[in-house]
């Protein structure tokens, strides 16, 4: 009797922290269901950090491995930094689900799975010879079967939906046993689905929500509801918010600070076109989007704009970044300012698309011919995106320079509670157009950024020329004379170096000397900062360094390496940051790397760090 | 607004292409015009890529973006998106418009940006000192084809024409007051104008038109399209270009049973008469030179622009609502 | 020569497009042709971009290569040059080709390399789930284009024909047997034959050609060009095209008064019959399937081909004898 | 009277070496006069090295300092390795020619001038406000002012010829005065005069020519000829050779070898064109050229005729490998041989073309997005250009990867006497398509190369796809598995770093050990090979390594840099190679850097040497 909700309730147990993952065919709705779970979570004040995991494929074929499509969440009473390692709970809506998850369940967790979807056809599709939910495969784990499309075509029956609408409507009824067993807010769940479906959907979908709800409350599998309590969170009012959202917002707020119109130029690539797709849809602050017929299109219109006025940005990804190297170049030898975003994935070449990876950092660095250097930024985590986009901008626009933002795959689609920031606090961007024509040059340098200055078409008197070709270090006409062009090389190059002066002071998560340092960049912030803060639980003197400036390098940081006995530097990747810092600070720092287009798990990175210290205390001790 | 005149125009950069170069007689006829279109110096901004043709800018005291291989309509875009007011000029070559930059020409044309496109056509790469180039014709002897180039040339007004150009147009370096013209006609229209312009390179490619501009051949080799006029030329006016049933042009002489009224009357707003046109090609028939295709279509960074205004009438821009917006809550 | 049938065509790799994409029919018509035109297997090489239609080669149990985004022409242009014997398939999207790959796309038609190009035209970047493509109607929402694109499209064809294309046609889908005429015609045509395929993606672009396949009003939205017959169409063959005396085209309706004389006899050698068909264009015109051009012009690999076999009738090649050309010094 | 060979010959003093520098107009056939002094001093026995200097623009304005054109030679009875520093002698045409040289002239140098080209008009165009032949302020020099037009057109008179052929015959009459002053062989350029012209021209240039020796033997201005002795050469049979032309005939020699035909897709660029332009005319070798529509077109058609069984190559400099990076990565990831050469010039942008520079290592390296790790050769002298191209194709097939080549506008443009190779002392390069069905994976790795196999289209049986997504490690089928591309991306990174196996050991010249490694790659090899003779000369212990193969690095570089108390790094950039082998040994090299479109001079560098030296002996001493 679904809808008669007896009996007393059952008892509720405390947990400090929960790893859930919502998975399913890609037609099962397993992304909306994990974002609906996130945001009653986030409203019951948890701490927490999400992982969606979309198939390569557009519509894999349905049922099949490549179809599966996933979402994690882990929230916790304490703050979270990871959407953690191993599953406590995995919900898997069919055969090929459970067999592309399983293996992330960590032992004796909870596995709740629709049973009619293991039929012969099914399991076949997923590579299962016979039921895993038949054949004991599964003892390790706590088995929750449920009939789930019985129980929602029962809970929606006199609705007179298609079977196949019915059908859709099974992941809420997910939701509804995942939110009883949780103790969600019911409330914004069902608000959600009011705002969003229409006509009978809305009360289908309510009605399969809840009958979920109530097989929670019925059900003897379940004899424990569990609660996770409010997490110690900083005051102020959050939003859940994806890297590439944060992104586009982070642009849009930089235009509207420096009072200008924002101009993106840009050519549609995983995972990158979801900041294009956000800025058109706003136009009214002023947002001009431009998909260009290709990445240089795409870059060379976002350089016109610069020149014409404009706060100019492209957005691309890997494949896209190594287009965009030849214009780059040319707007750092114009010196205009630029901000190219590389949202990272999986290489080299094509690679995989809709996987994460670190791998471009020593080409933001060095991707381009001649001595041509540009400021690197890197956002930490999806929130932080709007912040480095912001700060990218004002770098380039104080400094006369096109800025590379690097984000990446995980960061893009992962999303995490962000504090709203008030727009009365973000500061201005100052943005001051020469128009007064007296002693003019279009290279004359401020004495102390050596940034020239920004001289729009349209101001009469200040007509002048920008190219490629050398120019004189005043006057910006072409010349070949040798000692300008050093002279205008080493400018260049200090200008940028210059940065640093303002790149703020590194902060250490832990003590400020000490045995081991892990240094970080980019996303794998979460993996890093769980991971210290568990080994400095164990009692060790470890602290991590995040880098969000990856050139010029925070002034500090040669003196900061130096305090600590070894570095650690983990990287998705074969080792990027830590060449650079090997070679800028002569460190022997060492690289742990992980390239499989996935997340580090905090074991991994504590497990390396224990490792590099047991060594080292051989080492002592053998000495 | 003060009266500017030729000399305004004038930078102080010395002019920098071979003596007896075709440019300067371009870059002559460009500086003559833009004091005469009522357009402030100061929002004038002409781009190119690379080549010898594309030193242009450097010698046009106005804004001006010397920028990369081929890319000019791409920053050209970002400029005119941005501000629609100025007055934007593409200065290209035959290798930065048609053989690096070939794509972009197409999605500038078809994209309808209110610029101006001036593609010197010199039939070889300049400033690569003489290879042969994609409007080079078959068995063009250069240094990187010393067996003759075996690829057949691109048509750049066929080209044009095929990525839908709303402004098509063709003229000589030094036909300069044909030039003076079509240059005008291309600022008048509204949409990307279209100017293959044929220049002599007299150093890798010398005399590569010269049935066009020799005194002696020219009225026989050229054919003035002009709207609303029969197509005649020759040096007596007497001969022309008509249709034959098949839809192939036939030149035939006037007065020898054949009147004016059976010739093609060119409407450049017809398509087939600009392929008809395009398709006229020396021995056998005059090269044409004027307005192939002149038409209305709306304009890319007018109907861009038309969406901002919108959004912005629909929704007031409001930051901190959308950094707000979705579900939200408050710790406190 | 083993005789090869369609399943021999077949690799061991699942096929990954959506359910009911019209990649499939496309798929399954030329692996229906392979076999039948007399080339071994083995010496069949697909070359493709990036997209979803780009994926094709993992499908074809032939030789093939999956390359970047854009530049599939490209590597087909080494292969073809190195190995004139193999017959080189390009598979390509409106993305594809058009936009990103717009340039490579141009001037391996204007060098005529004797390769088959099949564009998979949805109108829709499939690949990175829906944006607008430069095909896509004017006004288009997508995701990138919430208040509607704004660009004019390009055609296709028209552009194939403006680059100078020796062979152009189009075909849909789901016309299956048309699909493999054409498909045959472009194998059999001595020269780079472009095919834009109509096609059907379900999932961002759905019906986008619904008037042209829908059993109900094909007939009545389509014309199929054949050599030599006049342009006739029609559920019951009762419409035809006819030009004005303007040369731009009109539907007629036949036994009105109009017989089927005045309708215009389709010449696929006709470059001015190709601009006529390129024009007939909805919902006022049906639109054209069918090759709209085909003509002979020598491929670009022969010459090349001819050039190095006559460079080495005159000079046979002698390693020693370079490295000693010119002034040589003995030091003992 | 010129005819009239009269009196007693002057004496003939001995020099060991001399810089000479011819300087004019671009019109006035300064290449060719320093070309063919080049050859007669070739013939003569004497080792070599020379400099071109080519003005910036197509055809600047006759007369102005923007059209001079020069051409260096250095010639000795010792090892040559630099054009040299300083010039012994300068021949200006014109007083931009003068203006544009004179600060290379050494004090007391000899300077033939023209002396009726300084006319008012020259003088104004060239920006000299008075005449410098009279204004003392060439009183440092030995000037030798000659009347070279008026004695040219006296030669001539009789020929009937214009005055524009006349004066276009003045060359010639310099030259006769230097191959007089400097006893060079009169033959050899006679012969190339009556192979090189055709009708009365021969004759033209050939009474010039001869007006020019008599000259010098009539003239008091020069009282005394030189002859500088045979060099100790090592026996063989020599010509000059331009790096340039260099790496084409290595290519072509390295596709004979593998007994396969050559492709080159390349678009034109300064300084890279001349090696298309030089395949294009060796069709017999059955080369085939292709002109690209660009940079991309270029690799793209060359990849596709690698998948084709080509030895398969790509030209460009700079701003065109910016362009070629996706394509190399998809290179890379397919596994296919390619040779990528970026014939370096002065960056970033549009830069400086006709100039040299030394920036593009990084870019080799790191230029690319996601892990994408190639071979880097680069050659040290033009010669070695043929050598380093050979190499390249060898690497490439027998390891089935893409390999970046190194040149840079000095070597591509400059020349020296090269001893030709005899072709049967060429190895071999086996390309061993394969052909068996039998267990065939498309991925299956040779052993000890972990070189995949190269299958060619046309093979029956072994149908299969390649591409840019990532592969299964062993079927090369699309996967996403992540171990499966933790494993290739190792697997990619390892089968590079395994060619070190096959790098030679680093040559030393000097000491194996010491107080000074000089490491130098590239172009730079002349100026740092005798900086660091003129050390050791004053009883440095000073050594000099030059890398050839920069990825991966020579096996002992390591415990090489180790031997020495100190490294430094000259380098045209801004410190290249010295971040990598700071990166890779955490040594402590230090470069010395120029990046003023120029080579290094052999003082620049010697001086920089011994300051380092100097400071070590000072801090040493302060400790
Ligand atoms: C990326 C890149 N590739 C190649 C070049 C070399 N390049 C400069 S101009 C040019 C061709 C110029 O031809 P065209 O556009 O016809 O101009 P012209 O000199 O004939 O006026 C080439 C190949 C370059 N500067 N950049
Ligand atoms: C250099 C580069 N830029 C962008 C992309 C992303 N991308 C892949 S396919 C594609 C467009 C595909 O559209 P189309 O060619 O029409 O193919 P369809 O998927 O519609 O068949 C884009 C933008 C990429 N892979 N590489
Ligand atoms: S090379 Fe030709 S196009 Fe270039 S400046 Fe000289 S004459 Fe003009
Ligand atoms: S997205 Fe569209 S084109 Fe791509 S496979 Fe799906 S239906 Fe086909
Ligand atoms: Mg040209
Ligand atoms: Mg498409």
């Amino acid at each position: 009797m679904p809808d008669s909700v007896s009996a007393a309730p059952k008892p509720i147990e405390t947990r400090e922290s929960v790893v859930i993952r919502f998975a399913g065919d890609s037609g099962d709705g397993m992304q909306v269901t994990g974002t609906q779970f996130t945001n009653a979570t986030a409203l019951a004040g948890n701490d927490l950090a999400t992982l969606p995991d979309f198939p390569a494929e557009i519509r894999a074929p349905a049922g099949t491995l490549a179809g599966v499509s996933a979402f994690q969440l882990n929230f916790s009473s304490s703050d979270i930094f990871t959407p953690g390692d191993e599953l406590d709970v995995l919900v898997a809506m069919n055969p090929a689900a459970l067999r592309a998850n399983l293996g992330d369940l960590r032992p004796g967790g909870l596995l709740v799975v629709d049973r009619e979807g293991f039929t012969e056809h099914n399991l076949t599709k997923a590579g299962y010879e016979t039921n895993p939910l038949e054949n004991h495969s599964l003892a390790g784990y706590r088995v929750v079967p449920i009939d789930i499309t019985r129980l929602t075509t029962a809970a929606l029956k006199d609705l007179g939906l298609s079977a196949r609408a019915v059908f859709r409507c099974r992941n809420f009824f997910s939701l509804g046993v995942m939110a009883w067993l949780y103790t969600r807010p019911t409330e914004p769940i069902e608000n959600w689905i009011r705002h969003r479906f229409k006509g009978e959907l809305v009360e289908a979908n309510l009605r399969a929500f809840r009958a979920g709800l109530a097989f929670g409350e019925n059900t003897e599998l379940l004899p424990v509801a569990y609660q996770v309590q409010r997490a110690v969170i900083a005051p102020g009012t959050y939003r859940n918010i994806t890297g590439n959202l944060a992104t586009a917002l982070g642009f849009v707020a930089a235009a509207q600070k420096a009072g200008r119109p924002l101009f993106l130029g840009s050519y549609p690539i995983t995972p990158a076109s979801d900041v294009l797709h956000e800025l058109a849809a706003l136009k009214q602050f002023d947002v001009h989007t431009f998909q260009a017929e290709d990445e240089i299109a795409g870059i060379g219109a976002a350089l016109g704009a610069a020149f014409a006025g404009a706060i100019a940005i492209t957005t691309t990804s890997g494949p896209g970044m190594n287009l965009k190297a030849e214009t780059l170049g040319l707007a750092l030898a114009i010196e205009l300012p630029l901000v190219v975003t590389d949202i990272q994935r999986a290489g080299p070449s094509t690679g995989m698309p809709t996987k994460t990876e670190q791998a471009d950092l020593l080409m933001a660095m060095y991707g381009r011919h001649g001595e041509a250097p540009v400021p690197i930024l890197a956002a930490a985590t999806p929130g932080d995106c709007f912040h480095m986009a912001f700060e990218a901008v004002r770098i380039a626009v104080k400094y006369m320079t096109p800025v590379v933002l690097l984000t990446d795959g995980y960061l893009a689609n992962g999303s995490e509670p962000w504090p709203i920031p008030s727009v009365d606090q973000l500061a201005d961007i100052p943005v001051r157009f020469r128009t007064d024509p007296t002693s003019f040059y279009p290279y004359l340098r401020d004495e102390e950024t050596l940034a020239r200055p920004w001289v729009i078409p349209g101001t009469p008197g200040l007509e002048h020329r920008v190219g490629g070709l050398e120019k004189d270090v005043l006057t910006g006409n072409v010349s070949y004379a040798p000692a300008n062009h050093e002279q205008m090389v080493r400018l260049r190059a200090r200008k940028i170096a210059g940065i640093a002066r303002e790149v703020p002071p590194t902060e250490v998560f832990g003590p400020p000397d000490g045995e081991l340092l892990l240094l970080g960049w980019g996303s794998t912030y979460g993996s890093i900062r769980e991971a210290t803060r568990q080994l400095q639980n164990e009692g060790l003197r470890v602290a991590h360094a995040h880098l969000r400036y990856l050139n010029p390098f925070p002034s500090d940081l040669g003196a900061l390496l130096g305090r600590y006995r070894r570095v650690l530097v983990p990287e998705i990747n074969l080792g990027q940051l830590v060449r650079l810092v090997r070679a800028e600070f002569l460190v022997p720092a060492v690289g742990f790397n992980k390239v499989q287009g996935r997340p580090f798990k905090v074991s991994e990175i504590a497990e390396r760090a224990r490792k590099l210290l047991r060594n080292e205390r051989l080492e002592e001790s053998a000495a | 607004m003060s009266v500017f005149t030729k000399k305004d125009f004038v930078s102080d950069q010395d002019v920098r292409w071979c003596p007896g170069c075709g440019d300067y007689a371009i870059l002559a006829q460009v500086q003559k015009i833009l004091p005469e279109l009522g357009v402030p110096r100061e929002n004038f901004v002409f781009v190119s890529g690379i080549g010898c043709s594309s030193r242009f800018p450097y010698y046009v005291n106005t804004y001006g973006v010397h920028s990369i291989h081929g890319r000019a309509p791409a920053v050209a875009t970002g400029i005119k998106m941005t501000r629609p007011e100025l007055s934007v000029w593409i200065v290209t070559g035959d290798g930065d418009a048609l053989s690096i930059g070939g794509n972009h020409l197409i999605h500038i044309l078809r994209r309808n940006l209110d610029v101006n496109i001036l593609l010197f056509n010199n039939r070889i790469y300049g400033l690569t000192k003489g290879q042969y180039s994609p409007t080079s014709e078959v068995g063009k002897l250069t240094k990187s084809t010393p067996q003759g180039s075996v690829d057949h040339p691109f048509d750049p007004i066929a080209l044009a024409l095929g990525a839908g150009a709303s402004f098509v147009a063709r003229s000589i370096d030094v036909e300069t007051k044909h030039l003076q013209h079509v240059l005008k006609r291309a600022h008048a229209h509204r949409g990307a104008a279209f100017i293959e312009i044929l220049q002599n390179c007299n150093v890798f490619n010398d005399g590569a038109f010269d049935a066009l501009t020799d005194k002696a051949s020219k009225s026989e080799h050229t054919v003035v399209l002009e709207h609303g006029k029969p197509l005649v030329f020759g040096a007596d006016r007497t001969r022309g270009v008509r249709l034959r049933s098949d839809l192939r042009p036939e030149v035939v002489t006037l007065g020898t049973g054949v009147g004016e009224d059976e010739l093609l009357v060119y409407d450049e707003t017809n398509p087939m008469h600009a392929q008809i046109a395009a398709s006229l090609q020396g021995p056998s028939f005059p090269t044409a030179i004027g307005v192939f295709t002149a038409v209305e279509r709306t304009c890319y960074e007018d109907d861009a622009q038309r969406q901002v205004a919108e959004a912005q009438r629909r929704t007031p821009p409001d930051l901190q609502a959308l950094l707000m917006r979705g579900d939200t809550w408050t710790i406190s």
